[in-house]
């Protein structure tokens, strides 16, 4: 009874409303995320229409290995996400905690790739500007969206493992019981930050490899 | 200057939309006038402490007053809308035969290029009651040309060809300005608007110091910038021959079809890998950086003095050509 | 308190069941980019995309448990952005 | 007002401690999650940037004076308007009436003891506060000289100014602004007292809900169009290239997919405001008050259709301009509805003409004429002849300093007694708004005229013609800057000297008058039960309460 209280914050009249508010502030959130990514991706669409086949080569030329284990990373991230949350709501402190550091350690496996990754675009001169590697212009447009539309995911992604690893803390040192209302806004960033992936990986990844 | 040069409507299409303006006045000025009327009205007479009946009206009048004044409103705003419409789509397309000039704005003056090849800057003379065209392009930012005389305003952007269309029929001398924030001295980025009778502007482009019309400096740019070393029949590199290609349909290599317009040409010029023709090995250099956009207004000229297609009343003399346009 | 509390594999299977789906759309949205089948390519893994957003939104994200206020307001996002797609295109479409 | 004989007693024991004795030290308050708090530390930022965008603009008015200008540069003049323009969109009015009525009263007119999630509200001011820091820093700087709507590729490529820092300012601030937004929209949802339907809703509180779901949905969009800006100035990045294929026409897109709806998000809590103070000081119902309801949301979902309006001459397609501009004339429709029930609310009334009536009044008119000005933007032939001229400038003033100022400084006449518990002087108060009313027509109806007339917006020196304009505008303006100052005294004196203001001292309905003024910390002290709808007044004007404590 006491945990239940403890978990309940002002205003809130129960932990059963405060729950649904949480829920329903994040998903307003992510609404709003929605067209933040929606911007970048009229952009892209804009863009892409009218440079078909510039999209194509610029895009052979990403690095679809890393962007393949990468999506699986962050689909299995969601799973043990999940995991975590259902764990919360049946109040098991222990596995709440281990799939959180879980979901955690793979978050940090994708951002590890993604730096392996970047790093062998800039050998490879696909940076826009002077000494860009591919010829046609237009190509440096698929390349200035690969950049910002990626860097932007990986800092929602960073944000998602500062929270994480915020909340992996609290719980452990039971500063806030895990039936707290804090996992319910928690998992469901992160599966966002996954969904926005799995759009890029085929906006990004798949175009120009046939 | 006088207040006349800003606001005489020096044409039909300018006559036509300052009476949109004043029926607006005239209906805005009505509904004001209503308002005012009975928030007036009601302040006196409903004060507190007057005297006046004071009952709860049915909740069926109300409704009926609501969906009374939504439908009275939405059609007033409908019907302006079709007013308005109409008025612009009158004036979409201009003939064919108009006479076309080149306008090339930079922060923060205006080069005006006439076909003849007479060049002025910030000056601006047109034939009077002949239609003209403009094809606008900046060498920097978006600058936007304001012929006040004839309510017309466009952007002009950057690395794209916008267009302008009017026929002017009062004579004089009006303003021209930029309208479109463009830096520093946006607000001294102004010019003359002379509309002359049509003789008048011919003698004038004749008095032109004028070395060769735009199409053969274009020719002679064609040679020295080294176009003509592949687009030639007998060239020994494999390059489309650009004869008569202005306004013809042209087959691209991924299926599309396009009509080589202004800007169809530009970009095949800066950009031409974009639009690969049918048929060729996209081997062409990029002219970026080389080619000012005073050479480009030249090359595009002289490739239409080699014919034009069989669409010639087409798509280049289409109505407000956008930028963005795409091939 | 005394309701029984679930096994970690009660808790895992149906996330698992999830997971193993989403890989498979993965597989096969990544191998069909290798069939050169023109336009329909960039229809294909769209589509496979949105399926697999589908599938993380309704089991993973609970949409499927969730009140219709918060279905109405995931809904309303994606709503949004139609707009924007669509007047945004309304204009380039019909650029002469 | 006529002295009204309350059909109830008090509900709240005054004298209680209020929220403003929760603690006195400035930690106390910087560290606040109570509501009425941050409103008030929101109320203090905004009035500061107010004044900072005021002086700005002063400055511009009076160099106008002389056709050719007379004491500054044309690069200082340009900065100037700039920095006036974002100081007031960003760092005024779209906080202006949300994040400091909104905050302080959407709680309190729905029965609740905070906001949702009372720590963000304090994240969302601090957010506010440190976009405030970028935009000092800009100012002190140098300035940012692309004007407010940062076009590419002047904003890219060849301003001088401190846009990258100008842009994060904005960019930063935006993010308080879809803070407040998600806050205010769990609140509504979650939080209402026992009895609070929908529909039993103030029509404030409905005009902050909707203005929430316009913040959250838009703000993100600007927040990403000034990072392509930030991505192309700052990494080179061709975002907006013409030359690589890409299209500065799309950053327009963009920037008014947001900044269109800005324009409602500065007037829809303006409407929310005016119908509190027309149904008080009408002691009668709201006319039609499902239909403004209606009518909010109307605003809201189609005001995110019509942003392309305000490109019609950028180059975009003539079939886009009139999708733009028929959808522009449909969501006229129903901002004109609102206007006839605001009048219809008068009608058989009992009007009384206190303070924030007459700034409400200023509002009803200055709003007919906005609205009706925007009819002919709407329109695709006087928008070419018109846009980018003074007759914009004016249009667009009308409605956000004609009505969303108008009505903030209304709402802060109305709420002033609950929010510190003084009455200020009316003769004052009267006399502000009259003046205020004036000072605006003075300074913008000319512009209208010499707008029409071809006179360029964003323009330092200009063709003599319209000198005469120019100067009486710039008059007008002298007057409004002594009408703005003016409440800065006399409110500023009522905290010091002015009477004990008592928990309802104009008779209204809603619930937060039902508490005590100021309001306690925790707002009730018993959760109010509501039995009915808003603006309940007997046919002699005496209000029956939405609700009793439970």
């Amino acid at each position: 009874m006491s945990e239940v209280s403890r978990a309940v914050q002002e205003p809130w009249p129960d932990l059963a409303t405060q729950r649904e508010g949480v829920g329903l502030g994040i998903w307003a959130f992510l609404a709003s995320e929605v067209l933040f990514f929606g911007a970048l991706l009229t952009t892209y669409a804009v863009y892409r229409g009218f440079n078909p086949a510039a999209f194509r080569a610029a895009a052979s030329h990403t690095e679809i290995f890393y962007g393949t284990i990468n999506t699986v990373l962050l689909l299995t991230s969601s799973v043990t996400m999940t995991i975590a949350l259902r764990a919360s709501e049946a109040r098991l402190r222990a596995t709440t905690i281990n799939a959180l550091v879980l979901t955690l350690a793979l978050g940090l496996g994708f951002l590890a790739c993604k730096g392996l990754e970047y790093h062998d675009d800039v050998v490879q001169g696909l940076v826009p500007g002077a000494g860009f590697a591919l010829h046609d212009p237009p190509t440096q447009l698929f390349w200035m969206l690969y950049w910002i539309i990626t860097g932007i995911h990986a800092i929602h992604l960073s944000a998602g493992i500062l929270v994480v690893a915020v909340v992996v803390v609290l719980f452990r040192r039971d500063v806030i019981p895990v039936q707290d209302s804090t996992m319910e806004g928690v998992a469901t960033y992160w599966h966002f930050v996954d969904a926005v992936w799995i759009l890029l990986y085929a906006l990004i990844y798949l175009v120009g490899r046939a | 200057m006088t207040l006349a040069q800003w606001t005489t409507a020096a044409s039909n299409y300018a006559v036509r939309v300052d009476h949109l303006f004043w029926l607006l006045v005239v209906v805005s000025g009505l509904i004001l006038l209503v308002v005012m009327a009975l928030a007036v009205g009601f302040m006196i007479r409903y004060r507190s402490g007057a005297g006046a009946p004071r009952g709860e009206l049915p909740e069926a009048f109300k409704h009926e007053v609501e969906i009374g004044w939504t439908a009275a409103t939405l059609f007033l705003f409908l019907f302006i809308f079709w007013w308005a419409a109409s008025t612009e789509l009158s004036a979409l397309s201009p003939p064919a035969n108009a006479l076309e000039i080149h306008v090339i704005a930079k922060q923060w003056m205006w080069r005006f290029q006439h076909p003849t090849g007479a060049r002025e800057i910030d000056t601006l003379h047109v034939p009077a009651n002949t239609p003209v065209r403009l094809v606008m392009t900046s060498e920097d930012v978006i600058h936007d040309l304001y012929l006040p005389a004839l309510r017309l305003k466009q952007d002009i952007l950057p690395d794209r060809y916008t267009y302008e269309w009017f026929t002017a029929t009062k004579p004089g001398t009006y303003w021209l300005t930029c309208a479109e924030y463009c830096g520093t001295d946006h607000s001294r980025m102004a010019g003359k608007f002379v509309i002359m009778p049509a003789q008048d502007y011919a003698r004038w482009t004749a008095a032109q110091p004028q070395g060769d019309d735009l199409a053969h400096e274009g020719a002679a740019l064609f040679r020295t910038l080294g176009c003509s070393g592949c687009h030639t029949p007998g060239a020994s590199v494999h390059a489309p021959d650009l004869h008569g290609v202005y306004g013809h349909l042209v087959h691209l290599a991924d299926g599309r079809t396009v009509t080589a317009d202004d800007a169809y040409l530009r970009d095949s010029i800066l950009l031409p890998d974009k639009d690969i023709v049918a048929g060729f090995a996209p081997i062409m250099p990029s002219f970026q950086g080389v080619a000012t956009e005073g050479d480009l207004v030249k090359l595009i000229a002289y490739l239409k003095s080699l014919g034009t297609g069989q669409a010639a009343n087409g798509p280049t003399d289409q109505p407000a050509r956008q930028p963005g346009a795409r091939p | 308190m005394s309701e029984r509390r679930p096994s970690v594999w009660e808790l895992a299977r149906g996330p698992a069941a999830v997971w193993a789906l989403l890989v498979v759309l993965l597989a096969v949205s990544a191998g069909s980019a290798y069939m050169p089948l023109g336009g329909i390519n960039a229809a294909v893994n769209l589509a496979i995309a949105t399926v697999m957003i589908g599938v993380l939104a309704v089991f993973l994200m609970n949409l499927r448990w969730a009140s219709t206020l918060v279905r109405i307001v995931a809904a309303s996002g994606l709503l949004w952005l139609v707009f924007m797609l669509g007047l945004t295109f309304t204009d380039y479409l019909s650029r002469p | 007002m006529t002295e009204i004989t309350l059909p109830f007693a008090p509900v709240e024991d005054t004298g209680a401690a209020s929220y403003l004795d929760a603690g006195h030290t400035i930690a106390s308050w910087l560290t606040t999650t109570d509501h009425k708090r941050i409103a008030i530390l929101y109320a203090l930022s905004i009035t500061i940037f107010f004044f900072i965008g005021g002086a700005a603009i002063a400055l511009v008015r009076l160099e106008l004076i002389e056709p050719n200008g007379w004491f500054l540069t044309s690069d200082a003049y340009n900065r100037l308007f700039t920095l006036h323009g974002i100081i007031m969109v960003w760092f005024f009015l779209v906080p202006s009436i949300p994040a400091t009525m909104g905050n302080f009263l959407l709680p309190l007119m729905i029965g609740a003891r905070d906001v949702a999630f009372p720590r963000l509200n304090l994240l969302s001011w601090y957010l506010y506060v440190i976009g405030a820091a970028f935009t000092i820093y800009v100012l002190v700087a140098g300035g940012v000289d692309t004007g407010w709507t940062f076009y590419p590729p002047f904003s890219t490529n060849y301003s001088n100014g401190y846009v990258v820092a100008a842009a994060t300012g904005v960019f930063v601030v935006g993010f308080s602004s879809i803070a407040t937004g998600v806050n205010f929209i769990v609140t509504t949802h979650m939080l209402r007292a026992p009895g609070m339907t929908w529909f039993r809703l103030p029509l404030f509180a409905w005009s902050m809900y909707v203005v929430s779901l316009v913040m959250v949905l838009a703000t993100p969009v600007l927040a990403m169009s000034l990072l392509l800006i930030v991505a192309e100035r700052l990494f080179g990045l061709p975002v907006f290239d013409a030359a690589h294929g890409g299209d500065p026409i799309l950053f327009q897109h963009i920037f008014w997919f947001y900044s269109h709806p800005a324009v409602y998000i500065m007037i829809l809590p303006a409407m929310g405001v005016v119908s509190e103070v027309f149904a008080c000081f009408s002691r009668r119902q709201v006319f039609g008050y499902a239909f403004m309801v209606y009518a909010l949301l109307a605003i809201a979902v189609i005001g995110f259709m019509v942003w392309g309006h305000h490109m019609f001459v950028a180059g975009q397609s003539p079939l886009a301009n009139l999708v733009f501009s028929f959808l522009s004339f449909i969501v006229a429709v129903p901002s004109a509805i609102k206007v006839f029930n605001w009048l219809a609310t008068m009608y058989r009334g009992r009007i009384s003409f206190e303070a924030p009536m007459l700034y409400a009044l200023g509002f009803l008119g200055l709003f007919t004429i906005g609205g009706l000005t925007g009819l002919f933007l709407a329109s695709v032939p006087i928008d070419v002849a018109t846009t980018d001229s003074y007759f914009v400038v004016a249009h667009f003033h009308t409605i956000m300093v004609g009505g969303s100022v108008s009505a903030f400084m209304a709402g802060i006449h109305f709420w002033w007694p609950k929010v510190t518990g003084r009455l200020y002087s009316e003769f004052w108060a009267q006399f502000a708004a009259i003046t205020m009313f004036l000072g605006f027509n003075v300074t913008f109806l000319p512009q209208f005229v010499m707008g029409w007339e071809g006179m360029p917006r964003r323009y330092h020196v200009y063709p003599d013609v319209f000198q005469v304009w120019h100067v009486i505008s710039s008059g007008g303006a002298a007057i409004l800057a002594v009408a703005y100052t003016l409440p800065l005294v006399y409110l500023g004196l009522s905290l010091v000297r002015g009477a004990r203001a008592g928990d309802n001292p104009w008779h209204a309905t809603g619930l937060e008058w039902q508490t005590s003024s100021p309001p306690p910390k925790e707002n009730f002290r018993r959760v109010p039960r509501v039995e009915a709808g808003p603006y309940r007044y007997d046919a002699a004007g005496r209000p029956r309460p939405q609700g009793t404590p439970l």
